[in-house]
């Protein structure tokens, strides 16, 4: 091994007057030549230029360097610069370092004599930590490209097959025996007024036939393993009692099923049977036996679809199936539920029949809905002359449910006032509101449409809802003119909260963070927000906060443009500032795995077998050298941060 | 024209400390008046007395008869979606007004034959309530 | 016999009279003995908000104090006195309140770790005794009765200080009543309030609330009311004389149709003390000879 | 003692407290030039016994920068120096270091204001404290 003493340059920029006009540059550089251990400072105009890159250069060879440091602004604007610049002339860019002389030096003090101190101490401690930088090579990743989309609604439908175009394959994933997710349970959408199945069903067909795409419905989320790039995903799909093969979707099994329960997608407002397909125009276009229904799985007799099946395709032995996924990147699409029936006590909801939620209104809406699109009430049957619609039914409530703006409801009110006129002429509609809240493309007219069909915005919040006969009492006020309003309405319907599907269960099992509600958050609320902390998630929709259609679509575009940017390669690379493990010195205490927050570090036996000792997994680990300080031994150190390295450079910083 | 703040900045310290309650969370939803048994005989409302003590007119609210129709029934704090408990505020308006030595209820106000048939807990109740 | 501490309160010693002796006595009944405080003082009748009104929550202290001779429960028939002792002894012992408290000890001049919990009888005969084991002591099925439960406000607001039941759809009186074979009826205003002590300074205001709260009972098809707190029996009861509408509707105190249903001597169950005689309405079930 | 210049080593993470006084220099605000930097990929890279060994080599104070509770960019390595820093704080007590010579601060890279006032006031602070006796020896 030749002398492993560095040689290492110095160059000090004077940045015009920015740093020359506080600091003496000649000052510093007199200093350093004494007294650090360099083999040459030279200090220039402006170093990023391209004069002072090439004088970089030109004495990197003529001085023969290995390492160098660059004294002038923040590392944050010109240390790719540099890096560049260096490993043009052969020069490892890891063993550039860049002394900030600038932002934290020249330009906060206007002492000239202490800034000059200041500089020199600063441009010392990096000469140190330079000393004992390793080069270092950018870790390779191989990446699996092909992605996988937890969540069929139109977020995840989107997602896909934006993925899908770009020539990647998909799996699309669903816990229902259909895709379309709650958009296919709406009636018209806001603020243009077209039908939501016309919109969502084209997409939903394109998606089942796209070749890029493979659709998982019923099925969820088993267990995951892996990294960005490289994860294992067990799949089950739920038993379906149908073999999807042969059947067609004719539908003469659910005719003679005489097994009835409250359907799902109408949110209990009609009856399914125990076969049933979720809605006429599911994709896949098939049935399932929903097995605690079943009278013959239950109870060992009937057997009425078997017998009547033209194709055969009733299966009772049918199972579960565990299916492995190898898959680069996952899209979270889970999306949103309504709030609880239990969390809104004073409205009755739950108890009283003439109250429903705002689905629940769409479905009644919907012209293949309970009532074929007649707006009529749950409890019997009747046209509702007067309808009360109550916004922020658990929104914006922190005392009570959920504190935040569910953002859709001023829109999708608005718009089932407007509906419910249209179907009923001479109905009358009434909103309590606290606040409208237009901010989106054709909104604030929108809002001026409904008052201008003659729907009439009252402004508070109602208190209690209540029978009396078959008339529903509503107990709000109008905080305009101070007056307590009550209003005998035929059917109430809640706008109630927004909140995530996803489970505190489904999101540890990613391993992935949630806000206090559980609505998955972000890497940055600004600049990333399809991202996630955890390398290779990004997310899409309303499973990251409430979203109308637009914005899911919109972000769901922009996850997909994520995931495809990291299918471009089928390697990706990774930062090389990792930490690393002396074996001889690790004594597998274990320590160092339960302070990292990646779960980069694992225990392993040494390959003779003598020794417990602790495996850096390099692609998960980000550098941010919590091990390094927390093992007792010295045996975890993070590559260019190493203890020796940052004693020396305190050193440098007091002499 | 309304004009804001009667510089009283002293009374609103006093009526948050003495209620406990913080008058600027409230955003004026109006469901305190919405769900209050006595609001059809208040003036002003429960909403309006907290948006008239949050544009500093106190005075207006202090001498309001609507701060004496508060039955403490409580259902304006259960349900408030802010934590503001107007129950709680008009407590303590009536307590600033019956620290200052003005009572609101004398006994010759009261119906003698009302006085031998009504239970004692409902005397005991608005003595604490409207006495000094 | 198990003894409960028992702490009866003003108006139960005078005007309501019948609330206070069909509890002590089917209590007997069931086997439990509430065992009046040796010494007592009012409640305060309202719990007092005002941050800094120390004085007023001394008087409901020292009863629970008192009570700790006897047993860690207090048991209380009267709404008010239930929301006063109950709301005390829960933010007295919030760790916000912590100098308070030192400040109430040094003037008490004792020590009280706040262990005496105040419950309400309804609470006794779900938790201690048991519905199901009330049932089997029916002597008097109250079959045919339609009960409309009123809870008021004090037994079920503030709820995260009470804790006593769901405060927008209670069920525990209607649970009892349902023990005793009568017919509980669902009505929107369980909760709501019959206008209280406002009786006293406008007592139109406080009729109104009351009306309201009658009207729906009526709506809903009850027979009678049952109370838990002497001002709203009052309001309910006596204030029917001043109401608008006519209603002739016979309010009880829920004591009363427990003893009632376990044949309790008529002098206890003391039904002379109504402005609307249930006396009629009894008898027309078959309930009353 | 009237001259007294305090040494002082500032340990900050890049992504925050770094950042905040990059805005403090690009916004030109003054502060006393007495801190040396040392910046960190995060703040729980900074073992205590940096700190020692700071102190051993003639700091006068050191100082610890990171990113508000809920802001790391390493999801919680901020709150792993939150644990450690109390901690030594009672150990220098017993080596006869003042705890007020170490001072943690949750600063932004929004926050330059709040590094201007942090730095300035405990470099103040220091200087009221005096040299660290330990160095005279």
């Amino acid at each position: 091994m030749k002398s492993d003493k560095k040689r290492i340059g110095v160059f000090v920029c004077h940045c015009g007057i920015n740093i020359a006009g506080t600091v003496n540059i000649p000052e510093v550089v007199k200093r350093l030549k004494e007294q650090a251990d360099v083999i040459e400072v030279i200090d220039h105009q402006y170093c990023c230029s391209d004069p002072g890159q090439n004088l970089i250069k030109e004495t990197i060879k003529e001085k023969k360097l290995d390492s160098v440091v660059v004294a002038c602004c923040s590392p944050t604007l010109h240390e790719p610069t540099f890096r560049k610049t260096v490993s043009s002339v052969g020069i490892n860019p890891y063993n550039c370092e860049i002394a900030n002389i600038r932002e934290q030096c020249s330009w906060v003090t206007d002492d000239k004599e202490k800034a000059t101190d200041k500089a020199t101490k600063i441009i010392k401690t990096i000469i140190k930590k330079v000393e004992h930088d390793e080069p270092l090579t950018p870790i390779t990743i191989p990446v699996t490209r092909k992605a996988l989309v937890i969540g069929a609604g139109v977020a995840g439908i989107q997602t896909a097959l934006d993925i899908a175009t770009a020539g990647y394959p998909v799996i699309l994933l669903d816990k229902n025996p259909s895709i379309g997710g709650h958009m296919s349970q709406l009636s018209e959408t806001f603020p243009t007024l077209d039908c939501s199945q016309c919109i969502l069903t084209p997409k939903m067909v394109e998606a089942k036939q796209h070749p890029n795409i493979t659709l998982m419905t019923y099925s969820e989320i088993e267990s995951i393993s892996g990294y960005l790039g490289n994860f294992k995903v067990k799949v089950r799909q739920k038993a379906k009692y149908v073999d999807w093969d042969k059947c067609t979707g004719c539908d003469v099994c659910v005719d003679k099923c005489p097994k009835k329960t409250p359907d799902e997608f109408n949110h209990g407002l009609t009856q399914r049977k125990a076969i049933y397909k979720m809605f006429p125009q599911a994709v896949p276009n098939r049935v399932v036996i929903d097995a605690p229904n079943c009278l013959y799985l239950e109870k060992g007799a009937c057997r009425l679809c078997e017998k009547h099946c033209p194709f055969g395709a009733i299966k009772f032995d049918d199972q579960d199936q565990i299916t492995e996924l190898e898959v680069g990147a996952l899209v979270m699409a889970t999306g949103y539920e309504l709030l609880d029936k239990q969390m809104l006590g004073s409205y009755g909801f739950g108890k009283l029949k003439n109250v429903v939620d705002g689905l629940q209104f769409e479905r009644i809406l919907s012209a293949s809905g309970p009532f074929m699109g007649e707006v009529k009430r749950p409890s019997d049957g009747k046209i509702p002359e007067k309808v009360v619609f109550v916004q922020c039914a658990g929104s914006r409530d922190p005392e009570n449910a959920m504190a935040y703006c569910s953002k859709i409801c001023c829109m999708y009110t608005a718009k089932q006032a407007i509906l419910y006129k249209h179907r009923v002429h001479h109905g009358e509609p009434i909103i309590f509101y606290i606040d409208v809240r237009t901010g989106g493309k054709g909104f604030e007219e929108f809002y001026k449409r409904a008052t201008d069909e003659g729907v009439l915005y009252i402004r508070g919040k109602v208190s209690k809802i209540f029978e009396k006969g078959d008339k529903v009492i509503v107990w709000g006020a109008d905080t305009l003119t101070g007056k307590k309003i009550e209003v005998e309405a035929d059917l109430v319907v809640l706008s109630t909260a927004m909140k995530p599907a996803a489970t505190k269960e489904f999101a540890q099992l990613l391993k992935l963070t949630q806000d206090e509600y559980g609505w998955f958050t972000e890497a940055h609320p600004k600049l990333r927000p399809v991202e996630t902390l955890a390398g290779g998630f990004f997310l899409a929709g309303a499973c990251q906060g409430p979203k109308d259609i637009p914005e899911a679509v919109a972000q769901s575009s922009g996850a997909a443009s994520k995931v495809i940017g990291l299918f471009t390669s089928d390697t990706l690379e990774h930062l090389p500032v990792i930490a690393g493990v002396n074996e001889d010195m690790c004594s597998g205490c274990g320590i160092c795995i339960d302070v990292c927050p990646y779960k980069a570090r694992e225990l392993v036996t040494t390959e003779d077998g003598k020794k417990r000792t602790v495996k850096v997994i390099e692609v998960l680990c980000e550098g941010c050298g919590a091990c390094s300080a927390a093992c007792p031994v010295g045996a975890a150190q993070q590559k260019n941060f190493k203890d020796q390295q940052i004693q020396d450079m305190v050193k440098g910083g007091l002499e | 024209m309304l004009e804001l703040i009667e510089s009283l900045q002293e009374i609103k310290k006093d009526i948050e400390l003495l209620s406990g309650q913080t008058l600027s969370d409230c955003y004026q939803c109006g469901e305190c008046t919405a769900g209050c048994p006595t609001a059809f005989a208040m003036e002003p409302v429960p909403s309006q007395a907290i948006r008239l003590l949050q544009l500093g007119k106190f005075n207006e609210v202090l001498n309001s008869t609507g701060i004496w129709l508060c039955a403490s029934c409580n259902v304006c704090g259960e349900r408030c979606p802010r934590g503001v408990d107007y129950g709680k505020i008009a407590d303590a308006l009536r307590t600033i007004v019956l620290r200052n030595k003005l009572t609101h209820l004398t006994l010759e106000k009261i119906d003698k034959q009302f006085i031998s048939d009504a239970p004692q807990q409902a005397f005991i109740a608005a003595f604490r309530k409207y006495t000094t | 016999m198990k003894q409960i501490a028992y702490y009866p309160g003003c108006t139960l010693y005078t005007k309501s009279k019948n609330l206070d002796l069909c509890a002590r006595e089917t209590a007997q009944i069931l086997g439990v003995e509430l065992k009046e405080l040796e010494t007592w003082n009012c409640c305060g009748a309202i719990y007092s908000t005002v941050q800094d009104d120390l004085a007023n929550q001394v008087a409901p202290i020292r009863n629970l104090i008192e009570a700790q001779k006897i047993s860690n429960k207090l048991v209380t028939l009267c709404a008010a006195c239930y929301n006063v002792l109950k709301r005390s002894n829960h933010n007295l012992f919030l760790p916000e309140n912590d100098i308070y408290r030192r400040r109430m000890m040094n003037f008490l001049d004792t020590e009280y770790d706040g262990k005496t919990e105040t419950v309400h009888y309804l609470e006794v005969l779900k938790n201690d005794i048991g519905f199901e084991n009330l049932k089997t002591k029916v002597k008097t099925n109250l079959d045919g009765l339609k009960v409309a439960s009123y809870y008021g406000c004090l037994m079920l607001r503030p709820s995260d200080e009470l804790n006593f039941d769901d405060p927008d759809n209670p069920t525990m009186m209607d649970d009892m009543f349902a023990a005793l074979g009568a017919e509980p009826v669902e009505f929107p205003f369980k909760g709501e309030c019959c206008g209280g002590y406002v009786l006293v300074d406008k007592p139109d205001v406080a009729t109104r609330c009351s009306q309201t709260i009658l009207e729906s009972i009526v709506d809903a098809g009850a027979d009678c009311v049952a109370t838990t707190c002497p001002l709203c029996q009052y309001n309910i009861d006596n204030q029917q004389k001043l109401m608008s509408k006519q209603f002739n509707l016979p309010v009880f105190y829920f004591t009363q149709l427990l003893g009632l249903a376990l044949n309790v001597d008529q002098k206890i169950l003391n039904l002379d003390n109504h402005y609307i005689d249930p006396k009629p309405l009894l008898k027309q079930k078959g309930l009353l000879k | 003692m009237e001259n007294f210049e305090p040494k002082i080593i500032g340990f900050i993470c890049k992504w925050c407290t770094s950042a905040g006084a990059d805005l403090a220099g690009t916004s030109r605000m003054k502060y006393p030039p007495n801190m040396i930097p040392i910046t960190v990929f995060c703040s729980s890279r900074i073992d205590p016994q940096y700190i020692l060994w700071a102190f051993k080599n003639g700091a006068d104070g050191v100082f610890m920068g990171g990113c508000h509770p809920n802001d790391c960019h390493y999801q919680d390595g901020n709150y792993k120096t939150m644990k450690r820093i109390p901690i030594l704080k009672n150990l220098l007590k017993e080596l006869g270091i003042e705890p007020e010579r170490l001072r943690l601060a949750w600063i932004s890279a929004s926050e330059a204001d709040k590094f201007k006032k942090t730095i300035t006031e405990f470099t103040e602070s220091i200087k009221k404290l005096g040299p660290l006796s330990i160095n005279d020896k």
